[in-house]
């Protein structure tokens, strides 16, 4: 399979994810984007590594070549946990007070 | 080290005071320190001083030098004239918080002294500011109504110049060889043509707007008027000559090439400067505006006379950078002592003093005759030997500004008709007879313009040695 | 290695200590304490004490920079906390949490100073970062505070995925997640081979941007700096701002050479906007807090120029830079904190009334605007000397010097509110000892004005 | 085309050997709820079902064919498609699980060398991990679609329960990997087989989490919170009748089946029957009476569960959380780190 | 068309669908379980492309306990369809202008990149999606990033907590 | 005051020792309590099946006797509708005509008799109060039924079979 598609894919699914970050006003949505975003980097990273596996395995038979690309998404997903966590946490707070999960809450009282 | 004590005296009085309530012991000690400074200056013009060099910043390559040579003695005996006679002068005057003020004056004398004796661009920035800032504080606290913004506005166009001569220092400190602030190693930096013009600029903005040339001068009339008469006759005597100063220390001998490629340009800026503020002179009714008018149109051609690169034109600026001094600072003396006293600086409520106080009618025809340039008047020389270059460089120009001295005529000639003749004014009722002090002081300064107008030659001998820097090339 | 540990094993201390005791002011006392040993074990390290031998594989790699900058933003931290650790004790009953979450910030501060690879970056980004979402949000029952935090972390996670991209990105071009400068043949300079690498490259950047909130990624700034609990603006504004600076130069220190001119180019059109935007948006704030939000924005933008040049100025500048600033504006919200409300009339006459007050904010003050004698004038003297270096035309010089005069009006609002008009303070009790405390920043300030070389000295020991 | 050229014999192997398996997870669950009732009335001194059929043995088929005859509702105001969703993704969650259990040794049958597993895939724990959060779905799409305060409350508290409780059992687990050094359960069985002790002498505490996590995972009593008709009356399945309601109480009964056979096949040796050497017999039979073993285990397990479910009391909401967070979660650490301790002290 | 290249688009289409339907749908739930399903076809390329661990830490992960938080939170706060906040049209349009300038822009670069040309992703085979190596290289090379991103996790356990208490 | 029993305790308001909070204990001697239920002896009957033994003392359904040769007993004297003290009873009487004497003993017969049942609760004081034996009451209990009228049972209901010409079923309702 070719780099390119994968690449393209990705980028489909992080534009996506990014429009959602911009056009959407529930938190929780645009907060649901942005792991969009983070699961399409995490796709492309997997498919480079991939790329650089096929490469290496070329050069030398059981190389490795690629598996960092690997423990970084490894890395990603973990710490995507730790902000959903906190995150979900400041969304409740939020709502407890004003009872909305619009980004533009205070903006939408002033005007 | 005797260079540093110039400095220090000043700075150490001025923290002195600010724990010093009781207003004979503030006087004492500002008039003390000034005082001492005036004789350390007096000694210097004299004993060639050994240079101060101290290690200052070694990652910078930049020194902490004071050196002397014929321009920064001129300058710092005028400053050091200059403080003492308006501390003195000034002394019966109420002003709140007394200890501060005369401390923050005394800050502004020890930048000013810094400037002139520097030989190290970071230093000079330095000083620079240091001058400036207690300027700020003076003005927008003791000032008059209007102060805040006005002083604002002096500030941020000040401020702004030097930032811009900032670029311009750094730029050089580049382009030297080993990476100095050293005025010797930044004569040596060779800068090419475009270089030296874009450079020049950033360094003449600063010294364009200290002067000030048209049309960067809006800040100034205001900015004397507003201010406290001590902070406007510091403003005016001396720390005008900040920018001429620069010019002559900084720009001709650094960018010869930008310096001759912009003489038309300033020469006709100045020109215009000179014909517009003395008209705007005329028709002043404030005295305070009318001297600050007065003083742009001589700063402009003082600076037209520098950059008509004749040796004769220098000269002249030379002597006359330190009789305007005097003059204004006798013109101001005098407006302060008729404003403390009636309370009012319209000319149209004033009228009478030669009656009511012959004494200082007297001083102040004295000091207007200055201000004209009358023969045996200290600005005569000066006067002359500038008007002289600027015909030898263009005699339109010459003819141009030529009228100011008309025009410089007739205002300062009204304004003594308005202040000291015709009728008493009802607030020249009040007027009484000034402080002692205030009355030697100005006889002092008197003495000085006719000394210096019949024997200018002491002045010569003092700058000889500048002079001949300039044009050893 | 010593930093990171140290101030993770304090984190967890303090983490403790907030149900071992129950006494704010031991809790206090400990977080200084802790932070003082966390200052002495880096000491330790930049003198080549390593008290945990661990092979880092190359992830990390201590450079005297980065030690010299993790000495210096711990003992701002220990500043910070010495002198506002009354306020932090305010905001809810969790001070030793808030102490927590300051040294596991301070952990990341230290992987971000010591990284050698992309994932250490990503890792020490995300430990700054979900603490200050915290910090951001503690006034639970303040609606600015909330909506602050959620915007924070909205924008903040956000930029986390466009930095994500952009470090794929260079891996699918390089092959590797370490820092080292890609081989570009500076003669052709990019080609089409490049194009990946470079849009990586870029993406990070804007993400770095979005992080140390560089127009024209900036908008989150001012609503989360003037949502957040003044306390916390304070720490968010220096400590944390400049760790990311300090992260932003060592990424780029390595790769930005390969852009070229066309880096040259985006930088000095952020460094334009981040100024513009920054100084002329100061200029209109009613509030105090907002006004030093905008004009923290303005600050990045001249420790932008750090980032242009790869002269030894960059390092010297941002140093001083960061001290000069941090120092300052510490001192300032400390003053803020304690006035009632954070308008510029509130500081109306307090030359009359705290006389030393007012000359302290004065000084920060002057520092923020880099009026001489004060450290801020080096530091924006060091950068003007690195744009230069870096080959800057000197349009842009003078475009940043004419942003540094328009900063002069917004700060010298405030010196005029304080010296010019008369009024009655809106000033909250405050207490001699305090005051001292900032006379003591304010002498930082003036000695580094004076002699900046003390500070920078110390890079080459 | 490189569709044909699969090995369609391996596909029809695991074909079938899915659909016995479903099946008999059916069957199994069909006859666990009969046991439940019978165990219920066996521990409360009264017989239980016993009409239909001998001994009741009928029971179960009157009640799947009364679920499946009865009305079908669906509320007007749920939301339909997802009020669908919801029972069949538990159901299928629930089925998922059984992908990876080694059911026994090896058969030969014509010929075919049949792995008793469908798939041996080497990250089966975390195989199972992964269904069994996607369970959650089914209860928290169902509990909400229903549009019923009462269906939606315990829909949340199936949720909570299930991520508090999901970590301590990792963690739980996370020590038994350590000392097994596999994720594939069928090298984990293997292990014990060929090893001296089962898994439950290297981990007894861990297994009493995993074992208390599994309840809550279950949502049996204690921990059927979700459930509690005292305060819910019938829980997330409110709304629900006819045999969408039969898959929620299927799902549920599979769970328990599933998670009685992933603790019996690592903590207690999977088909591994103890004195007993398998080589005496033929393979064939040796691997039946191993899926008998397995099946026995299972049996005990869903006994003691029930055993449990008659005994203890319902817990309070906050003394749940309580117990996952501040009892389970710490507990299991405590155990990591002995475990690790251990292993390095060995090294 | 090989079976892997069939089932790469389909997983591919999926996907692409399936997050435009996150963004489109009204209700908050439908865009959460859109997501679900965007994240298992995700873990349905990984399965493709043999990084077995990955796939299904995918699922555990971000379809098992961050999704569930997500639907948990949704449910707690009962958002519904009509007190949904819209942003302004105009603001929309805006946006997905951006977005769609965005991927234009990167796909125009990476179309013209000559160093990818060519180059193919391994499917199917390869053992660096496997667990071992993968548990192999984590715990040796990058066992310092292991241990310190467990101060990620404290810092947001704190975090948590503080934000949570009342 | 007086305890009545032994079993109550003073509540222990001590804090539980590290073993009592642990809980394990309890649970396992709980469990083991609901173990040894299993082997307990069911007290459950089948019940359609088995029947449980009335008690000796039972009193079920009202019956109306008749003697030997069939005839009702009832003189429909109202003794019994007196004595309910829940007032379930009621009769209206009528005169024997000619032709009638087997079927009724007296000359005074029950034309109606009624009893609610829905009212009654089987004291027994009819049996009692009736000095001609003629109500009973039997060892069965009402059946359901659908209707509050089918609860008010009239003489068809009450009366017990005819020895004479229905042996058996009488034979049955006398459970003999």
């Amino acid at each position: 399979m070719p780099i390119q598609y994968y690449i393209f894919l990705c980028l489909g699914l992080f534009s996506i994810g990014m429009v959602g970050v911009l056009t959407r006003r529930n938190a929780i949505i645009v907060f649901m984007c942005i792991e969009l975003m983070l699961n399409a980097v995490n796709l492309l990273l997997v498919a480079f590594s991939k790329m650089y596996h096929a490469i290496g395995l070329q050069t030398q038979a059981g190389s490795l070549a690629g598996i960092d690309a690997q423990i970084f998404v490894f890395f990603i997903m973990v710490v995507a946990a730790a902000e959903v966590s906190v995150g979900l946490a400041i969304i409740v707070m939020m709502y407890r007070n004003v009872h909305s999960v619009d980004i533009n809450f205070l903006n939408r009282l002033k005007n | 080290m005797f260079l540093l004590t110039l400095l220090l005296i000043p700075v150490i009085a001025a923290i002195l005071l600010l724990f010093v309530h009781k207003q004979a012991t503030i006087n004492a000690i500002t008039i003390g320190a000034s005082l001492l400074v005036l004789s350390i200056a007096i000694v210097i013009l004299n004993v060639n001083a050994a240079d101060f060099d101290e290690q200052w910043l070694p990652l910078l390559n930049s020194r902490f030098v004071l050196h002397t040579d014929g321009l920064a003695k001129l300058l710092v005996l005028l400053t050091a004239i200059s403080f003492p006679a308006i501390f003195i002068a000034t002394q019966k005057n109420e002003t709140s918080q007394k200890n501060i003020f005369n401390s923050l004056l005394l800050f502004t004398q020890a930048g000013l002294l810094g400037v002139f004796l520097t030989a190290d661009a970071l230093a000079f920035y330095f000083f620079w500011e240091l001058a400036l800032i207690p300027v700020y504080f003076l003005c927008s606290i003791w000032g008059g109504e209007k102060r805040i913004a006005v002083t604002f506005k002096f500030f941020i166009y000040t401020f702004l110049g030097s930032l811009f001569m900032l670029i311009g220092i750094v730029y050089l400190y580049m382009h030297t060889a080993d990476h100095s602030f050293a005025i010797k190693a930044l004569l040596e930096s060779r800068l090419t043509a475009t270089q030296q013009n874009s450079v020049f600029a950033l360094f003449f903005l600063a010294f364009a707007i200290k002067m000030p040339i048209f049309p960067l001068h809006t800040w100034q009339p205001d900015a004397y008027e507003q201010s406290p008469t001590s902070v406007t006759m510091v403003l005016s005597a001396v720390m005008v000559k900040m920018g001429l100063y620069g010019v002559i220390r900084w720009l001709i001998p650094l960018f010869p090439i930008a310096f001759a490629g912009h003489a038309n340009l300033v020469i006709t800026l100045s020109v215009i400067g000179i014909i517009y503020a003395s008209f705007i002179a005329i028709r002043q009714d404030d005295l305070k505006r009318l001297i600050a008018y007065s003083s742009i149109a001589h700063i402009g051609l003082m600076n037209a006379a520098l950059f008509t690169q004749k040796q004769i034109g220098a000269q002249g600026v030379l002597i006359q950078l330190f009789s305007h001094g005097i003059n204004v600072l006798g013109l101001w003396i005098i407006a302060d002592i008729i404003e403390q006293q009636t309370g009012t600086r319209s000319m149209k409520a004033m009228g009478g003093l030669a009656k009511k106080q012959p004494t200082l009618a007297i001083l102040l025809v004295g000091f207007a005759f200055a201000n004209i340039a009358l023969p045996l008047t200290n600005a005569f020389v000066g006067e002359f030997l500038m008007f002289n270059a600027l015909f030898q460089f263009n005699v339109w120009m010459a003819a141009l500004a030529g009228v100011s001295v008309i025009l410089a005529a007739i205002y300062t000639l009204n304004m003594v008709q308005k202040v000291a003749y015709g009728e008493v004014g009802d607030l020249m009722q009040k007027m009484n007879t000034p402080s002692k002090q205030a009355q030697w002081v100005l006889m002092i300064l008197l003495a000085i313009v006719f000394i210096t107008g019949v024997y200018p030659q002491f002045l010569f001998t003092i700058t000889a040695d500048t002079l001949q820097q300039m044009f050893v090339k | 290695m010593n930093a990171i540990i140290v101030s993770a094993l304090m984190g967890v201390i303090m983490m403790f200590s907030s149900w071992i005791f129950n006494n704010a002011r031991l809790q206090k006392i400990i977080a200084l304490f802790g932070l003082l040993f966390l200052v002495v074990a880096n000491l330790a390290q930049s003198n080549g004490v390593y008290t945990f031998e661990i092979d880092s594989k190359g992830m990390l790699a201590y450079t005297s920079l980065g030690l010299y900058f993790n000495t210096i933003l711990f003992v701002l931290t220990l500043i910070y906390v010495w002198i506002n650790g009354e306020e932090i004790e305010k905001i809810g009953n969790h001070s030793a949490d808030f102490y927590a979450l300051f040294f596991f910030i301070l952990c990341g501060v230290s992987v971000l100073t010591s990284f050698n690879n992309l994932l250490m970056l990503f890792i020490g980004i995300e430990i700054l970062s979900i603490p200050l979402y915290i910090l951001t949000g503690s006034d639970k029952k303040n609606l600015t505070s909330n909506e602050a935090s959620l915007k924070y972390f909205l924008m903040g996670s956000f930029s986390t995925g466009i930095l994500l991209l952009g470090i794929t990105f260079i891996y699918g071009a390089t092959g590797g997640f370490h820092l080292e400068p890609p081989i570009i043949n500076p003669k052709t300079g990019l080609t089409n081979e490049h194009f990946l690498l470079s849009a990586g490259l870029i993406l990070i950047f804007v993400a770095m941007n979005f992080k140390v909130s560089a127009a024209p990624f900036h908008f989150w700034t001012p609503d989360v700096y003037d949502g957040a609990p003044t306390v916390f603006t304070s720490f968010m504004a220096t400590i944390v701002k400049v760790a990311g600076f300090v992260a932003y130069i060592k990424i780029f220190d390595a790769e930005a050479i390969a852009l070229g001119f066309a880096w040259r180019l985006l930088l000095g059109f952020v460094i334009i906007a981040t100024l513009l935007v920054g100084n002329i948006t100061a200029v209109f704030q009613r509030s105090v807090k907002r006004m030093l939000a905008y004009s923290s924005i303005a600050q990045a933008g001249f420790m932008l120029f750090a980032l242009y040049g790869t002269s030894s100025f960059n390092n010297e500048g941002l140093i001083l830079y960061a001290v000069a600033y941090s120092v300052a504006t510490i001192g300032l919200f400390a003053v803020l904190i304690k006035m009632k409300d954070y308008s510029f009339e509130s500081f109306n006459g307090l030359a009359k009334k705290e006389p030393l007050l007012a000359f302290v904010t004065t000084v920060f003050l002057f520092s923020l605007a880099g009026i001489p004698l004060t450290a801020g004038f080096f530091a924006k003297y060091y950068m003007l000397n690195a744009l230069l270096l870096g080959g800057a035309g000197l349009w842009l010089l003078i475009i940043a010097i004419l942003f540094a005069a328009v900063s002069i009006s917004y700060y010298f609002k405030l010196v005029q509110a304080m010296y010019f008009i008369s009024g009655e303070p809106a000033l909250g009790e405050i207490k001699k000892s305090y005051i001292h405390k900032l006379v003591l920043l304010a002498v930082i300030i003036i000695v580094l004005g004076v002699f900046p070389s003390l500070l920078i000295n110390y890079l080459y020991y | 085309m490189t569709i044909l050229a699969l090995d369609w014999g391996f596909i029809i192997e695991k074909l079938i050997m899915i659909a016995i398996i479903v099946l008999a997870s059916l069957g199994i669950a069909l006859y666990t709820t009969f046991g439940e009732r019978k165990v219920a009335a066996i521990l409360q001194d009264r017989p239980g079902p016993s009409r239909a059929g001998p001994f009741g043995l009928l029971q179960p088929l009157a009640d799947g064919l009364k679920l499946i005859m009865k009305e079908e509702i669906i509320p007007n105001a749920a939301n339909k498609w997802l009020f669908i969703l919801g029972p069949g993704l538990a159901m299928t969650a629930s089925l998922m699980t059984c992908a990876v259990i080694p059911w026994g040794s090896a058969v030969d049958v014509f010929g075919r060398h049949v792995e008793l597993q469908i798939a041996d895939v080497n990250i089966g724990i975390l195989y199972v991990f992964a269904v069994v959060s996607m369970g959650v779905y089914g209860i928290m799409i169902g509990g909400w679609a229903s549009n019923n305060k009462f269906s939606l409350m315990s829909a949340l508290r199936a949720a909570s329960q299930a991520i508090s409780y999901e970590l301590a059992m990792g963690l739980a687990l996370i020590a038994l990997l350590m000392t097994t050094g596999s994720l594939s359960l069928k090298t984990i069985v293997e292990q014990q087989i060929q090893g001296n002790w089962w898994n439950i002498v290297y981990q007894p505490l861990g297994f009493v989490i995993f074992f208390i996590c599994a309840l809550a995972e279950c949502n049996r009593t204690p921990f059927d919170l979700p459930e509690a008709e005292n305060e819910l009356n019938f829980g997330y399945h409110q709304e629900y009748s006819s045999m969408k309601l039969g898959f929620y109480l299927f799902a549920e009964y599979i769970n328990m089946i599933m998670s009685s056979a992933i603790m019996a096949s690592m903590y207690f040796g999977g088909y591994d029957l103890p004195f007993f050497n398998e080589a005496s017999v033929a393979p064939n039979i040796a691997a039946l009476i191993g899926v008998g073993t397995l099946l026995i285990k299972i049996v005990l397990f869903i006994f003691l569960f029930m055993w449990i479910r008659w005994t203890i009391p319902r817990f309070r909401y906050d003394q749940l959380m309580n117990l996952g967070w501040k009892t389970m979660i710490p507990l299991a650490l405590f155990n990591m780190l002995l475990t690790g301790a251990i292993l390095l002290a060995k090294l | 068309m090989s079976t892997l290249e069939i089932l790469f688009f389909a997983l591919s289409a999926f996907a692409l669908v399936s997050a435009i339907m996150v963004l489109v749908s009204k209700n908050p739930i439908h865009s959460v379980l859109w997501l679900i399903l965007v994240f298992f076809a995700i873990s349905g390329h990984y399965v493709l492309l043999n990084a077995q661990f990955l796939a299904i830490v995918n699922i555990i992960v971000y379809a098992g306990a961050i999704m569930v938080l997500f639907l948990f939170v949704i449910m707690l706060m009962n958002v519904k369809e009509d007190k949904e906040p819209q942003k302004k049209l105009w603001v929309k349009l805006v946006g997905v202008v951006a977005g769609g300038s965005f991927l234009l822009l990167l796909v125009a670069l990476v179309k013209q990149t000559t160093q990818i040309e060519g180059k193919q992703v391994l499917l199917k085979d390869g053992v660096i999606g496997l667990i071992h190596p993968l548990g192999q290289v984590l715990f040796n090379d990058f066992v310092v990033p292991f241990e310190i991103s467990s101060v990620l996790f404290l810092s947001a356990m704190v975090g948590a907590v503080i934000i949570g208490k009342k | 005051m007086q305890a009545l029993t032994n079993k109550a305790q003073a509540v222990n308001r001590k804090p539980m020792t590290f073993w009592e909070r642990l809980y394990l204990i309890n649970i396992i001697k709980g469990m083991l309590i609901t173990f040894s239920h299993m082997f307990k002896k069911q007290p459950t009957i089948r019940y359609p099946e088995q029947k449980r033994e009335f008690s000796p003392v039972f009193r079920g359904l009202h019956v109306l006797n008749r003697d030997e040769e069939g005839r009702e007993r009832c003189t429909a004297c109202g003794l019994c509708a007196v004595a309910c003290p829940a007032e379930a009873i009621t009769m209206e009487a009528a005169e024997r005509v000619e032709g009638e004497e087997n079927l009724y003993r007296e000359e005074k017969y029950a034309a109606k008799y009624e009893i609610n049942m829905l009212r009654c609760i089987f004291c027994g004081l009819c049996e009692d109060a009736c000095p001609k034996d003629a109500i009973y009451l039997s060892e069965t209990f009402a059946p359901a039924n659908y209707t509050r009228k089918g609860f008010i049972y009239g003489k068809p209901d009450l009366l017990i079979p005819n020895p004479q010409t229905e042996a058996t079923a009488f034979a049955e309702a006398k459970g003999v």
